[in-house]
């Protein structure tokens, strides 16, 4: 610390600063680039995350301890987190496709942002100023006792601001994100008994993976006729758009599988029958159960052992 | 500054339209009544004008002035005055209006389908009402000296004349059905309003450019036409040659589409081709003198070297429209439009007249401005009676309509030969002396112009005879002749043609005092006459 | 009192035309009576007139200020001298007498009130022309008798053709009006006024090409007025107006009227040789295409209309002429004013004994049957053929007389060619004469049917017809007695006397001698022998007359069907380019509007990226400022 | 070295952030990439008050932050109330600005 003040009080910034910033500086860099690119959101927040506590290195390095405490604090600390709960909320796992699908967007994008990179350099080449006045005089009586004199005289009208800022800010957060319940939650037996009344899905909803191969509780169950049903997945999971896919061979193979027993038995073509598939599924099921395509040939072959 | 007699004959239409419009739906007789009532009343105010206007030597050159001020930041004042030409106008919109009302007396009745009780038929009320507004708003465009409050009124006489354009058609077009008439209504009503809203936009921005010239010439800006006239004889105001001229196109360019000039005239002949023939003379012998009158009162008042500078190219436009429009009126199957582009020929004239920049020139273009106003209105009445009878504007559809329809194939005649000014009516003498005024000093341009008299004889005379002699054309039989209120109507058009045409002395009296000053404020004198004639015996 | 002369027919006309229903009855008579009136007007006033000497027989009247503006000082004022009187007294004794007439030709047509209206109407205009103190008034009666004959020519105006040809009438006659009208510019641009007394005095210092220039114009106008060529098409087809008008005004008053023009203007002319020359060769060649055309014409009225052309085409010549011409023109005016008059009367005579049958072919023998015409007929035939001694003879031949004191080639020249008209129009008149009045009757039922019964016409029609015989016997001779007319005119006309290479009796002799020659041709060729019913299809020349000399297919190609093209052409040029372009910007407009509004697609992040840009867009502008 | 190399890094990272503003659809990164942008600019602040010797930079930054931090509240809770109501997180699922 004390090494940093010394540092950041003289005129001139010295090797050890000069090798923290090319060491780090990429690096915070690498992070920007991470937090615009990462196809997951969780992980771009991360890399921001990243980029920020290096920021806040800088800070101090610049004599800015209250800043890069708070940077750490605040941001790194709580602005982040927070993100990374709204991201829970509305599914980590999401990603979204960095496929474009404004026509024309990206590219004007690229020039934007380069253009504006680009003048941005230029602007700083042009207005550069050698010679710095360190900040040794204005953290003289340390840096918060700066800092809070300035804040508490000249800037106490805006600091009062940005604290009736903040308080509207959370009022309306909660405002926005909390819902009025309007009647009591209903009771278990009272959906029952709505079930009933309306007779839509009397018996408790399918559960997951049955009749799949899989039995994980992201993968939809297969209806009788082969056809994957989403009742059977959470809705939460659902909402979040994360259900499993069922591969099309998978499909095709408990097709397969069926006709073939029925060959078995001698029995007369009646695809889909409950009672077989079932059995059939449950077998499946049952069996050595992880990877749709390869366990197929596993019941196949333990169907030809029965037959022996 | 006594009783502001201008500001009365201005407010009685006004508020002869609030009232008309303020009559129940079924009370539409007593609306009638009610806007001709008003407009007498505005005929006797204007005669009274007339009276009150002083013609003797020294008289000064605006008279009746009134002068309020009204927004003061910008100098924009409610100034109102009179020149000889002004009330001439006024005199000829007020006498016009009465006619056109009883020209109009059934046109905006619920037609057969349309029951006075069902809410959708056209108001009766609202036609006569907008007449009257029109009225108002054009008496005070003539008497506004300030230029702001002229552009004000200029303008909005645009909002009645759209929607009696729009909303009253005879149904007579070529067209047959109901939709495609209402289609070609609305067509011409939007041309109309926005050939002349870009015209006024472009004005306004002159208007802008005057007040900002004004504004760091003089101690203060004005918008009043006396203090600049003033401010110019005094030398003390003088915008560049470069900025004279922009505004005088802006106002120009304004003033040649009101009062259609080539190649800005294509509205006019959609406009009076759709709309019933009282609004069409209300358009052509009204609303569009404003533009001439304009460019006589304003274009060469205010920038006098500019409109030295467009001189030839507006004679020039005005020649090829005197041709154009009389061609184009050769070529016309619709009686209304045939009219249209004669008028168009007409306004070639009068331009004519007013850039020849001779006392007899503007002299006569400002009579011309009258003896058409009642010349059109004459022929066009007469032909929407006629149309209202058959129900068709082709004139192809007509006939030896004289066998069925004397009277009205007379007045007829009359009109028509008013309309190629023939002499002993009002028109040959405003065509002459605005001939005399060309050809003495541009002789081309006079002798180019005088093919207009034989096109015009030509276009009166075939549509003569195609409508009115020859076989009756079946279908024809049973035409009635005119009845009393439509005698009513053009009889006095007519004794007044003739009048004008044999003692337009008192008219002349009242105009050349105003011409004088015209022609001074351009710093033109007539030219001298080659060898002065020797003094010749009375 | 000169006012009076002219309001007395316009109150006539006025009355008639607004009396309406119940002037029917008596309506001719007040027509008839007020054309009476101004001819009693005319004659106290020639009276008075003689009364007075030399130079203050010319009266002036200054009714009050017409249109004054500035310079243009236009007065309706008067003007009667020896010239206008002559006029007058032609105007309005040949008008009532025909008034007179029409009562008879007329009584069974039912707008005959309207007719009458319509003659006094042209009484009046007539009057104005001669009256008017400067050519601006004279130009108002100018296109006033141009109206009337409009209306007179279309009285019948159910028929197509008579409604055509009163357009055409007024439509040539315009062109002829706006020569009249450059000339009052002219004037006034060159003397800054018009009025007759400053001009004519003017003319004098004046240089030559102003005064040919106005001389041409003037020319140009009489041409219209006068069917003189090139405007001689619209004459023959006047014809189909009612006999009387063609009496009254394409023979006698009206088509003289560019006669007038043109001597009352001498004093321009004398000034512009030129225009004098042209003026000689106008008239030299509608005196010979008038005179060929009536010989080919079988219409009897298209004929005298033949006729006419040819007659004012002398008299054009001899104002052509100067000074020497000018009594001479005005002379053979008057007398020609009688016989012609007298002709087409009685041609109306013989149509209305022919239930209105115009084909000379079909009439013959009529001389039994209606005396009076015949007789009356005659005596026109033999005046205006130049019969020794009959009215015809001595103003004409004083023309030819004239033509020859040209002096050199052109005397000859112009004698020449007014020697061979005269034998034409002794040619064409005896065919006339011998087609209608001798050989055996040739007449059939016409359409309807009925065979036309030939008899007399009442005393209201046989009545003028004799004054006129009487005029056309007896004017030349008394114009003669001792050259009265010369020095009655000579005050205003001045007079010259060119030294002619032939004398009087010379030219005489030769008139006489052309004139036998041509009846006798006529004779030879439709006297002996009977005439065949249907016109054989003749020789070229023959069936180029029969057509006016194709004057009606060249204006047609010339003038007519390239006019037509022009006018639809712009029609659609204005429709498709001067509208076309309008619309299209409007539609221009349409199109960029919905082309920009794809630009706000709602994306958020497309108005991101604007919103960057336009932050760039900053930056750049203030380092841009900064580097400046 | 100069300190101009912070204020370089900031520039870039400033620019990362637009560009991520710019690219992606996914509501909450775009909000990230917000707060690269401010925190970019809180770098050149502090680094100014560094140069300029005075402390006005650091409060300025200061400020930044607490304002960026009720932005985020604020946002996130719109963010999840959308969320609720659309099922996505995308900013360009629906043209949610064209009536």
């Amino acid at each position: 610390m004390s090494t940093l003040a010394s540092l950041a009080a003289e005129t001139s910034t010295s090797t050890g600063e000069a090798a923290q910033f090319w060491v780090l500086g990429p690096i915070a860099l690498l992070g920007g680039l991470g937090t615009v690119l990462m196809r997951r959101a969780v992980y771009s927040a991360l890399c921001l995350a990243g980029t920020m506590v290096i920021l806040a290195l800088f800070y101090l390095a610049n004599g800015a301890y209250f800043l890069g405490m708070v940077q750490i604090v605040v941001y790194t600390g709580a602005v982040m987190m927070l993100f990374l709960f709204v991201l829970m909320l509305v599914g980590v796992s999401s990603t979204d496709s960095l496929k474009e699908t404004l026509k024309g967007q990206r590219l004007l994008a690229a020039a934007c942002a380069l253009g504006l990179g680009l003048l941005l350099v230029a602007g700083i080449g042009q207005a550069s100023t050698g010679s710095f006045t360190g900040l040794a005089q204005a953290n003289s009586e340390g840096n918060v006792q700066g800092l809070a004199s300035l804040l508490f005289t000249r800037y106490v009208v805006a600091f009062e601001v940005t604290g009736v800022l903040l308080t509207i800010a959370a009022v309306g957060a909660t405002l926005m994100t909390h819902r009025e319940r309007l009647e009591r939650a209903k009771s278990q037996r009272e959906q029952a008994e709505a079930r009933i009344r309306e007779n839509k899905h009397v018996p408790p909803l399918p559960a997951p993976g049955v009749y799949a191969r899989h039995n994980a509780v992201d993968l939809p169950g297969l209806l009788p006729d082969g056809t994957p049903s989403e009742l059977t997945v959470n809705p939460t999971l659902r909402a979040r758009g994360q259900v499993r896919e069922v591969h099309q061979e998978a499909l095709a193979a408990v097709r397969a599988l069926e006709q073939r027993t029925n060959r078995h038995h001698g029995r007369a073509e009646t695809p889909g029958e409950p009672g077989e598939g079932g059995a059939n599924g449950a077998n499946g099921v049952n069996g050595k159960g992880v990877g749709a395509g390869s366990d197929d040939e596993g019941a196949v072959t333990d169907a030809e052992e029965a037959r022996k | 500054m006594s009783f502001p007699l201008l500001t009365a004959t201005a407010l009685t239409p006004a508020v002869g339209a609030v009232v008309t419009a303020a009559v129940p739906a079924a009370r539409r007789t007593a609306a009638k009544w009610l806007a001709l009532l008003f407009s007498l009343a505005t005929v006797v105010l204007a005669a009274a004008v007339l009276l009150r206007f002083d013609t003797g030597e020294g008289a000064d050159r605006f008279q009746l002035t009134e002068s309020r001020s009204w927004i003061a930041d910008f100098g924009v004042r409610y100034e109102l005055g009179v020149d000889g030409i002004g009330v001439a106008m006024i005199a000829l919109t007020a006498l016009l209006i009465p006619f056109l009302i009883g020209a109009g007396w059934n046109d905006a009745d619920p037609k057969g389908d349309e029951a006075p009780a069902t809410r959708r038929w056209r108001p009766t009320q609202g036609f006569f009402a907008l007449i009257l507004m029109v009225e108002a708003m054009v008496i005070l465009s003539f008497a506004a000296t300030d230029i702001f409050l002229f552009y004000i009124f200029f303008e909005a006489m645009l909002i009645p004349m759209y929607f009696l354009i729009g909303g009253f058609g005879d149904r007579a077009g070529e067209q047959d059905s109901e939709e495609g008439q209402a289609r070609q209504r609305s067509y011409a009503a939007v041309k109309f309003l926005l050939y002349n809203l870009v015209g006024g936009l472009v004005m306004l921005a002159a208007v802008i450019g005057l007040y900002v010239a004004t504004a760091d010439q003089l101690p203060e800006g004005t918008f009043s036409l006396q203090a600049i006239l003033d401010a110019r004889a005094a030398g003390e105001l003088d915008f560049g040659t470069g900025t004279e001229r922009w505004l005088f196109l802006g106002f120009f360019v304004a003033f040649a589409i009101k009062a259609p000039l080539w190649p800005l005239h294509t509205w006019l002949p959609n406009a009076m081709g759709e709309s019933t023939a009282p609004v069409a003379v209300l358009i052509t012998a009204v609303v569009d003198k404003v533009g001439t009158f304009a460019m006589l009162r304003f274009c060469l008042g205010l920038f006098p070297e500019a409109s030295d500078w467009a001189t030839p190219v507006v004679i020039t436009l005005a020649l090829v429209s005197i041709i154009y429009g009389a061609l184009l009126a050769l070529g016309q199957r619709d009686m209304k439009r045939l009219i249209a582009y004669a008028s168009i020929s007409h306004f070639g004239f009068i331009v004519l007249g007013i850039f020849a920049m001779t006392s007899q020139g503007q002299g006569g273009a400002t009579l011309y401005m009258i003896n058409h106003g009642v010349a059109t209105a004459a022929l066009l009445l007469v032909a929407g009676f006629l149309i209202a009878r058959r129900g068709s504007r082709l004139i192809s559809d007509y006939g030896g309509v004289q066998k069925t329809a004397p009277v009205l194939a007379g007045t007829f005649l009359i009109g028509g030969l008013a309309t190629l000014s023939l002499p002993g009516l009002g028109p040959f003498v405003s065509e002459f002396l605005v001939l005399v005024g060309t050809f003495s000093r541009y002789k081309a341009a006079g002798i180019v112009a005088c093919a207009g008299i034989v096109l015009a004889a030509l276009y009166v005379l075939i549509l003569y005879q195609r409508t009115m002699t020859g076989p009756l054309k079946p279908g024809l039989e049973k035409l009635p002749d005119l009845k009393v209120r439509e005698l009513a109507v053009v009889a006095p058009l007519i004794a007044l043609l003739i009048f004008l045409g044999v003692y337009p002395k008192p008219l002349t009296d009242i105009v050349n005092p105003a011409v004088e000053h015209t022609l001074s404020d351009v710093q033109k004198t007539d030219p001298e006459p080659e060898t002065p004639a020797v003094e010749a015996a009375p | 009192m000169i006012g009076l002369l002219v309001g007395a027919p316009l109150l006539g006309a006025a009355v008639l035309l607004v009396g309406g229903r119940f002037l029917e009855r008596v309506g001719h008579w007040v027509a008839t009576a007020l054309a009476a009136v101004s001819l009693v007007l005319a004659a106290t006033l020639f009276f008075d007139m003689l009364g007075r000497e030399g130079e203050d027989r010319a009266l002036h009247q200054h009714l009050f200020s017409w249109i004054p503006v500035a310079d243009f000082q236009a007065d309706v004022a008067f003007r009667l001298d020896q010239l206008s009187m002559t006029f007058v007294l032609l105007i309005t004794s040949v008008g009532t007498l025909i008034h007179l007439y029409s009562i008879g030709y007329m009584e069974h047509d039912p707008r005959r009130r309207r007719f009458f209206a319509y003659l006094n109407l042209f009484l009046a205009a007539m009057l104005l022309l001669v009256l008017a103190d400067n050519y601006l008034l004279l130009y108002v009666g100018w296109e006033g008798v141009g109206l009337a004959s409009f209306l007179l020519i279309g009285f019948w105006q159910h028929k197509p053709s008579a409604a055509t040809a009163a357009k055409k009438a007024f439509v040539v006659n315009r062109v002829g009006d706006v020569g009249l009208a450059i000339a009052v510019m002219l004037m006034f641009t060159t003397f800054g006024s018009f009025a007759f007394e400053p001009v004519l005095a003017g003319a004098n210092e004046t240089g030559e090409g102003t005064l040919t220039a106005i001389g041409l114009m003037l020319l140009l106008a009489a041409c219209g007025k006068s069917a003189q060529v090139p405007l001689q098409s619209w004459l023959g087809d006047a014809m189909e107006g009612p006999t009387p008008v063609s009496a009254l005004i394409h023979a006698a008053t009206m088509v003289t009227a560019g006669v007038y023009l043109i001597t009352r203007s001498g004093a321009i002319f004398n000034g512009a040789p030129d225009a004098q020359t042209v003026v000689i060769v106008v008239g030299a060649v509608t005196l010979l295409f008038g005179a060929i055309v009536g010989c080919a014409k079988d219409d009897i009225k298209k004929a005298l209309a033949g006729s006419t052309m040819s007659q004012i085409g002398y008299m054009m010549l001899a104002t052509g002429l100067g000074p020497v011409g000018y009594v001479f023109a005005i002379m053979h005016l008057v007398t020609h004013g009688f016989f012609k008059a007298g002709l087409f009367l009685g041609a109306g005579s013989v149509m209305h004994g022919m239930n209105d049958e115009v084909d000379m072919r079909r009439y013959g023998g009529l001389r039994k049957y209606m005396p009076i015409t015949f007789v009356t007929f005659g005596l026109a035939y033999l005046a205006i053929i130049g019969f020794p001694y009959l009215s015809g003879y001595f103003s004409k031949d004083e023309i030819i007389y004239a033509g020859f004191s040209k002096g050199g080639a052109e005397g000859w020249i112009l004698g020449g060619v007014m020697l061979l008209g005269a034998a034409l129009t002794a040619y064409y008149m005896t065919r006339i004469m011998l087609l209608t009045f001798f050989g055996e009757k040739r007449w059939q039922p016409d359409a309807q049917g009925h065979e036309p019964h030939p008899h007399e016409s009442p005393l209201s029609m046989t009545i003028p017809m004799m004054v006129l015989a009487v005029g056309s016997v007896g004017a030349g001779f008394f114009f003669d007695q001792g050259e009265a007319f010369v020095h009655w005119l000579e005050p205003v006309t001045g007079l010259g006397h060119g030294d002619s290479p032939v004398s009087h009796g010379t030219v005489a002799l030769a008139a006489t001698g052309v004139m036998l020659l041509g009846v006798a041709g006529a004779w030879w060729q439709y006297g002996r022998r009977p005439v065949e019913a249907v016109a054989p299809s003749g020789r070229w020349i023959t069936r180029a007359a029969r057509r006016d000399l194709l004057q009606d297919d060249f204006n047609h190609a010339v003038l007519v069907r390239p006019g037509n093209y022009l006018t639809r052409g712009l029609v659609y040029l204005d429709h498709k380019l001067v509208d076309g372009v309008v619309n299209g910007t409007a539609a221009s407009f349409g199109g960029l509007s919905g082309r920009l509004r794809r630009v706000q697609n709602g994306f958020a992040r497309t108005y991101a990226v604007s919103m960057f840009g336009g932050a760039a867009v900053l930056v750049a502008a203030t380092l841009l400022m900064r580097a400046v | 070295m100069s300190p101009e190399n912070y204020l370089y890094l900031s520039a870039l990272l400033f620019t990362l952030g637009a560009a991520g503003v710019l690219l992606r659809r996914n509501a909450i990164v775009v909000f990230m990439c917000v707060e690269l942008m401010l925190n970019a600019a809180n770098l050149a602040l502090v680094t100014f008050s560094r140069m300029h010797g005075n402390l006005d930079g650091q409060i300025l930054a200061f400020f930044v932050m607490v304002v960026a931090a009720a932005e985020v509240v604020v946002g996130l809770a719109i963010i999840v109330t959308v969320y609720r109501s659309r099922h996505s997180a995308s900013v360009d699922d629906a043209s949610l600005m064209k009536l």
